[in-house]
């Protein structure tokens, strides 16, 4: 019985969890000053794809995280479901959903459920403006390959990270326990210190490529410029690059960032007392994140689907596009094993190291690398 | 598929119905995150007038930092949530001053014939990507740019020291 | 000669501003050698200034040094339009010709001489350098009133003059009547120096400008037309003299600003500053000379002076009185002679006075300072036996006052008598009597002259034997001073002017700038008859007092008191400070009062009624508030609301 | 287009919402709330206003006023918490040592 009621009260918040996603990048999409042409079921087509890669990249993830992390540490791993254990992520769905939906007592039942959806949903809804591809010249139509293509598209990501800062906080703040509490307020500190050196940083990305002169914030705009001239932002902003990836590090409360849920301290963090898929949204949240910053970070500094090889004239059409996904994929799949590699290689940082590390390394370098972007900028550097 | 008609209608109810929330809820964490929503109805407002720029600074800042300085505030503060409800003298006639003030300020723009007309945009203005603004920022808004920096500034090192906690040796 | 005239004004205000801004460092011996080097410096530059212009023909005697253009004001088209000037163009600069250059010259040679004696004379004094810092600035003053080249310049010295004048008889502030003639002498002068002002605008009005060069040849030839304008116009500025050469009726400022140290009267208050009246007549000459009935006024001012200062000097017991109405009674001999055309003989009586007036206030200095302080004439006595050289000087200088020949002022005065008599006998009835006014004045002056000397220096010692027991000769910075002035007091009159022998350089030196003199020779045998008429009656008037007052002291002093209404009359000075205290001070005081209890009661009133009011209501709103944020918000919104309602409806 | 007016009545809606917030609440956090969202408002009435003619102008103002609130949100929660530390309370009606 309790196995039903749980699915009955937690399939559909999920649902309506994954729903409002693809409903958030086509809102987005249709929002002015966007390009009205596009019609919605190309649209819903974009919303689709870039939903499922995603969703399909996070269980990959889970998958290689714990099978990096056991090669990494001499071990197996999971191996048992399906072939090299490829099923694994499915069978920990399958567990989660079946998992009892605990609540403890005294909580404000809408916020406890809404903060891993909200996690969830900002970090999903972060992929609709980033581009996979150029833009696809087929039957008359030239359509960009992204979700949203609005000229404030880096915005957006910042303010979908802002956004994402609630899930965490509430979800700690409304367990109604000192160690979730705990979590919540470790989280929203770090978000706010880090958030800084990553808008900041990024700010020169935007500086050397020519975005405030074109007045778009468009994340195409700084794959077509690395394209078009051939070098990488982060060859041209190789501080911002390293700036850019730690803030991304902590954004995502990953390793060597992740006092939140620091397991020795606080038990589980801010989602101690979720269960079943509340705390499957959590997860699939945070994975979600590094998917986003990942694709954020190869768009920004690694070129996007540019690949040094690969010309123009070459990536047209349908393959041509294809070619583009192709690479971009690549690259977010080599970045995100960076990624995992790292949570297992670094030790966890102490709080106040982590506070010393943001305000008084991070910022200060990310004005630097601002000034020396505005340096490439005005002096017209490579 | 999305008329702007119907999305100004959205947004502006999230707006209100979030700030009317912010004004009642008792929790203050409840109306700290009615106020989020409320601002992300702003936001949205801001997006149908054309101006997507704002409209991400005001999610990133407003419901961003501000929101999540307030939020942090209030849980460090960890309130015991009551808040007497007796309507004084002065909290009574305030309600009914704002109610006034309320209709002065609508009764106008909603009567006003221009206002209502549906209107004709000036295509040749520049519009409100970032680089216009910034153009503007940097031009004909340089003084009070700069003057609005100079204030960051003092309330940065007014805030840190009122939240300074007094030393030991300081303290009474 | 530009460098001769700069350095003429610039030397005396530079060491002014030296001296002035380090008196606290300088003693005021070394303060007192700066400056009289600086004033002989000037002297040597006047002299410099009067050999140039002796050098040039006597028509072109004159040299207008401009240094800086100093107001404009107006169109640059200048001229007169319609009869009245629309721009005022000024200069700073010098106007040299042989009217200033006499003035610069006794005021520079009788100033050295006279800041030479105060080296010794205030070694002792307090504050000597500030002293001298004064000195310096009156002595540029008084360059710059006769120097300037305009009538703006010159006023600018006359106030400079009448500053420093107060604040040198101030100069002891400590005491209460220094403080008082100081300031006395200082408001009475801006009496006179309204005329002056309006007189200056007056003349702008009409000429349209204010240069001494370019006002020469307007003043005659365009006031010749008026019969009115002329007279008032040069009465105004006769006004501004009077004030400044205690005429009557503002005398009154200078025997009260004898309280001022002794070489200060000497130089401010007998030989140069009062001069600036004469001054000013002389250089305005050819309007007075067209203003026909403003000479008769200026003339019976004069001679009425004369013998109303002369009377009061009668019976003064302090001896700088004595010598101060004298003064004025030779002022007004000096304007006497100017009322009746006779501009140069009223110049010549300037000069010997400055000398021999130098002398006589110098000598009694000497004799103060042997007393240490002592001024009542009537506890002196027998001192030429403590101070011969002193006596010696002093009796020459009194002979030359008393206008006894062949020392200096009996040439002068006697000139002035001459024309008098010359325009009775001529026919002018009137004059008659301006003739007879200036006998008795002379006699008079002898008398009180000679009584003064006897008093002082003769006859039985009444000092103090226990305060002064051995009063000695003066210190050789004070006796050579004294020497040489008595030397100028002796040989000054007949080296400038002997009429009876046609042997008069002053008046054809001075014959270029001023109002011709009318033509009226008198015979030879009555000049000279003239002449002896007035040796006699000075000699006689001598003996006469000599005699009286060399004997019995007691019975001296008993006969001066045997006429107690007219004694008293004469001692109280004709009560003409009382007369004025009650005439115009008392109302002022009243109407003054009377105001002071307005402001007081209804302007003061006033305010403290807004004051106590402003307070009231604070405290009535100070309910409001009450330290509750919201009750503010409510009151803000209130505001709101209202401001909205009203710019709604 | 929907016309300006729309906007503007919402706009006085949110800033009606927030006076009545700010004096009938005794939460000084709530009050500062409220001052947001009349703020909120007036950034609304910035770029309604200037969306027919000068949209940039409009951004730039409300740009303006978000810096300003910042710089009022900063202090304004650094007083409160030197207020919780001094009152141990929030509720503005228990500070009123500014009375006359």
């Amino acid at each position: 019985m309790t196995m039903l009621a749980t699915l009955l009260t937690a399939t559909p918040l999920v649902a309506t969890s994954l729903a409002a996603t693809p409903l958030g990048g086509a809102l987005l999409a249709a929002t002015p000053p966007s390009d009205a042409t596009a019609p919605l079921w190309l649209t819903l087509i974009k919303v689709f794809t870039v939903f499922g890669i995603t969703m399909t990249l996070v269980p990959m993830l889970v998958l290689a995280e714990r099978r990096v992390s056991a090669w990494m540490q001499y071990r197996v791993g999971p191996n048992r479901v399906g072939p090299g254990g490829s099923l694994q992520p499915l069978a920990d769905l399958v567990k989660m959903l079946f998992k009892e939906e605990l609540r403890p007592d005294g909580v404000p039942p809408f916020i406890f459920t809404a903060a891993p959806a909200i996690a969830a949903i900002c970090a999903l809804s972060m992929m609709a403006v980033v581009p996979f591809g150029g833009t696809l010249e087929v039957g008359g139509r030239s359509i960009p390959m992204v979700v949203a293509d609005t000229d404030i598209g880096v915005l957006v990501v910042l303010a979908l990270s802002s956004i994402g800062v609630y899930g965490i906080t509430l979800g700690g703040w409304a367990s109604n326990s000192k160690y979730s509490l705990l979590g919540g307020l470790r989280s929203s500190a770090q978000m706010i210190s880090y958030e800084l050196s990553l808008g900041i940083s990024l700010l020169g990305v935007l500086v050397v490529s020519g975005n405030f002169e074109s007045g778009s914030f468009r994340l195409s705009d700084v794959i077509e410029y690395q394209a078009t001239t051939g070098i990488w932002n982060a060859l041209r902003l190789p501080l911002g690059f390293v700036l850019f990836t730690i803030a991304a590090f902590a954004e995502t409360n990953r390793l060597p960032f992740d006092l939140p849920e620091a397991e020795p301290e606080l038990v589980g963090g801010y989602h101690t007392e979720y269960s079943s898929m509340r705390f499957g949204l959590f997860f699939l949240g945070e994975y979600a994140a590094m998917v986003a910053g990942s694709s954020v970070i190869v768009c920004l500094f690694l070129g996007g689907w540019h690949c040094p090889w690969l010309t123009t004239e070459v990536t047209v059409g349908w393959t041509g596009a294809l070619l583009q996904m192709s690479v971009f994929l690549a690259k977010v799949l080599a970045f995100l094993f960076f990624f995992i590699h790292v949570r297992w290689t670094l030790p966890r940082l102490r709080y106040d190291q982590l506070m010393t590390l943001g305000w008084k390394w991070m910022l200060p370098l990310s004005l630097l690398n601002l000034l020396w972007a505005g340096a490439h900028a005005a002096l017209g550097w490579f | 598929m999305l008329s702007e008609r119907t999305a100004f209608l959205v947004f502006s109810a999230i707006a209100l119905i979030g700030a009317a929330n912010v004004v009642t809820r008792k929790n203050p964490v409840h109306a700290a995150l009615w106020l989020v929503g409320s601002f992300l109805g702003v936001a949205g407002l801001f997006l149908t007038l054309g101006a997507g720029l704002l409209g991400a600074i005001q999610v990133m800042v407003y419901a961003g930092a501000i929101m999540v300085l307030f939020l942090f505030v209030i849980l460090l503060l960890n309130l015991d949530v009551t808040e007497g409800d007796g309507l004084s003298f002065a909290r009574g006639a305030s309600f009914l001053a704002a109610i006034a003030t309320l209709a002065l300020v609508a009764l106008p723009f909603a009567q006003s014939r221009e206002l209502r007309a549906a209107a004709t945009p000036d295509h040749a203005a520049p519009d409100a990507s970032a680089g216009n603004v910034a153009d503007l920022l940097f031009t004909r808004y340089a003084l009070p740019f700069e003057v609005v920096s100079l204030l960051l500034l003092i309330a940065m090192v007014g805030a840190i020291h009122l939240a300074r906690r007094p030393r030991r040796d300081e303290s009474v | 000669m530009n460098l001769v005239a700069a350095l003429l004004l610039a030397l005396p205000l530079t060491m002014a501003a030296v001296i002035g801004l380090l008196h606290r460092r300088l003693t005021t011996k070394q303060a007192g050698v700066l400056a009289f080097a600086m004033t002989a410096t000037c002297f040597g530059l006047a002299v410099a200034a009067f050999t140039h212009l002796r050098g040039l023909p006597v028509d072109e005697r004159f040299v207008e040094a401009t240094f800086w253009r100093w107001i404009e004001l107006g169109g640059a088209d200048g001229g007169a339009v319609d009869g009245a000037a629309t721009r005022l163009a000024l200069d700073v600069g010098v106007w040299l010709d042989p009217l200033s250059v006499t003035w610069a010259l006794f005021v520079t040679g009788v100033g050295s001489l006279i800041f030479l004696y105060s080296i010794s004379y205030m070694a002792h004094e307090q504050g000597g350098a500030r002293y001298f810092a004064y000195l310096c600035l009156f002595l540029f003053s008084m360059l710059t009133l006769v120097l300037g080249s305009n009538l703006v310049l010159t006023f600018l010295g006359w106030e400079g003059v009448g500053l420093c004048s107060y604040l040198l008889i101030g100069f002891e502030y400590g005491k209460e009547t220094a403080a008082q003639a100081g300031r006395k002498a200082f408001l009475l002068n801006r009496i006179g120096d309204i005329g002056f002002l309006i007189g200056m605008f007056w003349t702008w009005k009409l000429f349209g400008t204010l240069g001494h060069g370019e006002m020469k040849p307007l003043m005659a030839g365009a006031l010749a037309a008026g019969a009115v304008i002329p007279p008032l116009l040069a009465l105004s500025y006769f006004v501004g003299a009077c004030g400044k050469s205690a005429q009557l009726p503002l005398f009154v400022w200078l025997p009260d600003a004898m309280a001022g140290p002794t070489p200060v009267s000497a130089l401010i208050h007998a030989a140069t500053m009062v001069t600036a009246g004469v001054y000013l007549l002389c250089r305005l000459s050819p309007l007075f000379a067209a203003a026909a009935w403003a000479l008769d006024v200026v003339a019976w001012t004069g001679a009425a002076t004369a013998l109303f200062a002369g009377l009061i000097a009668l019976r003064q017991r302090d001896i700088k009185r004595v010598l101060a109405y004298s003064t004025v009674s030779q002022l007004g001999y000096m304007f006497l002679a100017c009322g009746l055309g006779a501009f140069a003989s009223g110049a010549f009586h300037v000069v010997t006075h400055a000398f021999f007036k130098a002398l006589l206030f110098l000598g009694s200095g000497a004799v103060i300072h042997a007393l240490h302080g002592e001024q009542d004439l009537w506890k002196m006595g027998g001192l030429k036996h403590h101070l011969p050289k002193t006596a010696f000087a002093m009796r020459i200088g009194a002979f030359a006052l008393a206008g006894i020949a062949p020392f200096a002022g009996f040439f002068s005065k006697d000139e002035i008598l001459g024309v008098a008599f010359a325009q009775a006998y001529a026919g002018d009835r009137s004059r008659w009597v301006l003739w007879g006014m200036g006998v008795l004045t002379a006699a008079l002056t002898a008398f009180y002259t000679a009584r003064m000397i006897t008093l002082c220096f003769d006859g039985e010692s009444r000092l103090d034997p226990h305060a002064h027991a051995h009063p000695h000769e003066a210190p050789p910075a004070m006796a050579i001073p004294l020497q040489i002035l008595a030397v100028l007091s002796l040989a000054g009159g007949i080296a400038l002017g002997f009429e009876a022998l046609h042997w008069m350089p002053l008046h054809h030196w001075l014959e270029p700038v001023l109002a011709p003199a009318p033509d009226l020779q008198l015979s030879s045998a009555l000049t000279w008859g003239l002449m002896t008429l007035a040796f006699l009656i000075a000699v006689l008037a001598w003996r006469i007092g000599a005699k009286w007052y060399s004997g019995d002291f007691a019975a001296a002093r008993a006969a001066e008191l045997s006429l107690p209404r007219l004694a008293r009359v004469l001692a109280g000075r004709f009560f003409v400070d009382e007369i004025y205290g009650g005439l115009i001070v008392r109302p002022l005081r009243f109407c003054a009062e009377l105001a002071l209890e307005f402001d007081q009661r209804v302007v003061d009133g006033l305010f403290r009624g807004i004051g106590t009011a402003a307070v009231l209501l604070g405290t009535a709103v100070r309910i409001v508030q009450n330290g509750v944020i919201h009750s503010y918000a409510f009151w803000v919104l209130a505001g709101t609301v209202t401001l909205l309602a009203v710019a709604l409806s | 287009m929907v016309p300006q007016a729309w906007y503007l009545i919402v706009s006085a809606l949110l800033f009606g919402l927030g006076i009545v917030g700010f004096v009938t609440r005794r939460n000084s956090l709530v009050m500062f709330m409220s001052v947001e969202l009349m703020l909120n408002a007036a950034n609304l009435v910035f770029v309604a206003g200037a969306r027919d003619h000068f949209p940039a102008r409009g951004t730039a103002c409300a740009l303006f006023v978000i810096a300003v609130a910042a710089a009022e949100v900063a202090v304004g929660l650094a007083m409160v918490l030197a207020l919780f530390r001094l009152k141990k309370s929030v509720q503005a009606d228990d500070v009123r040592e500014l009375r006359a």
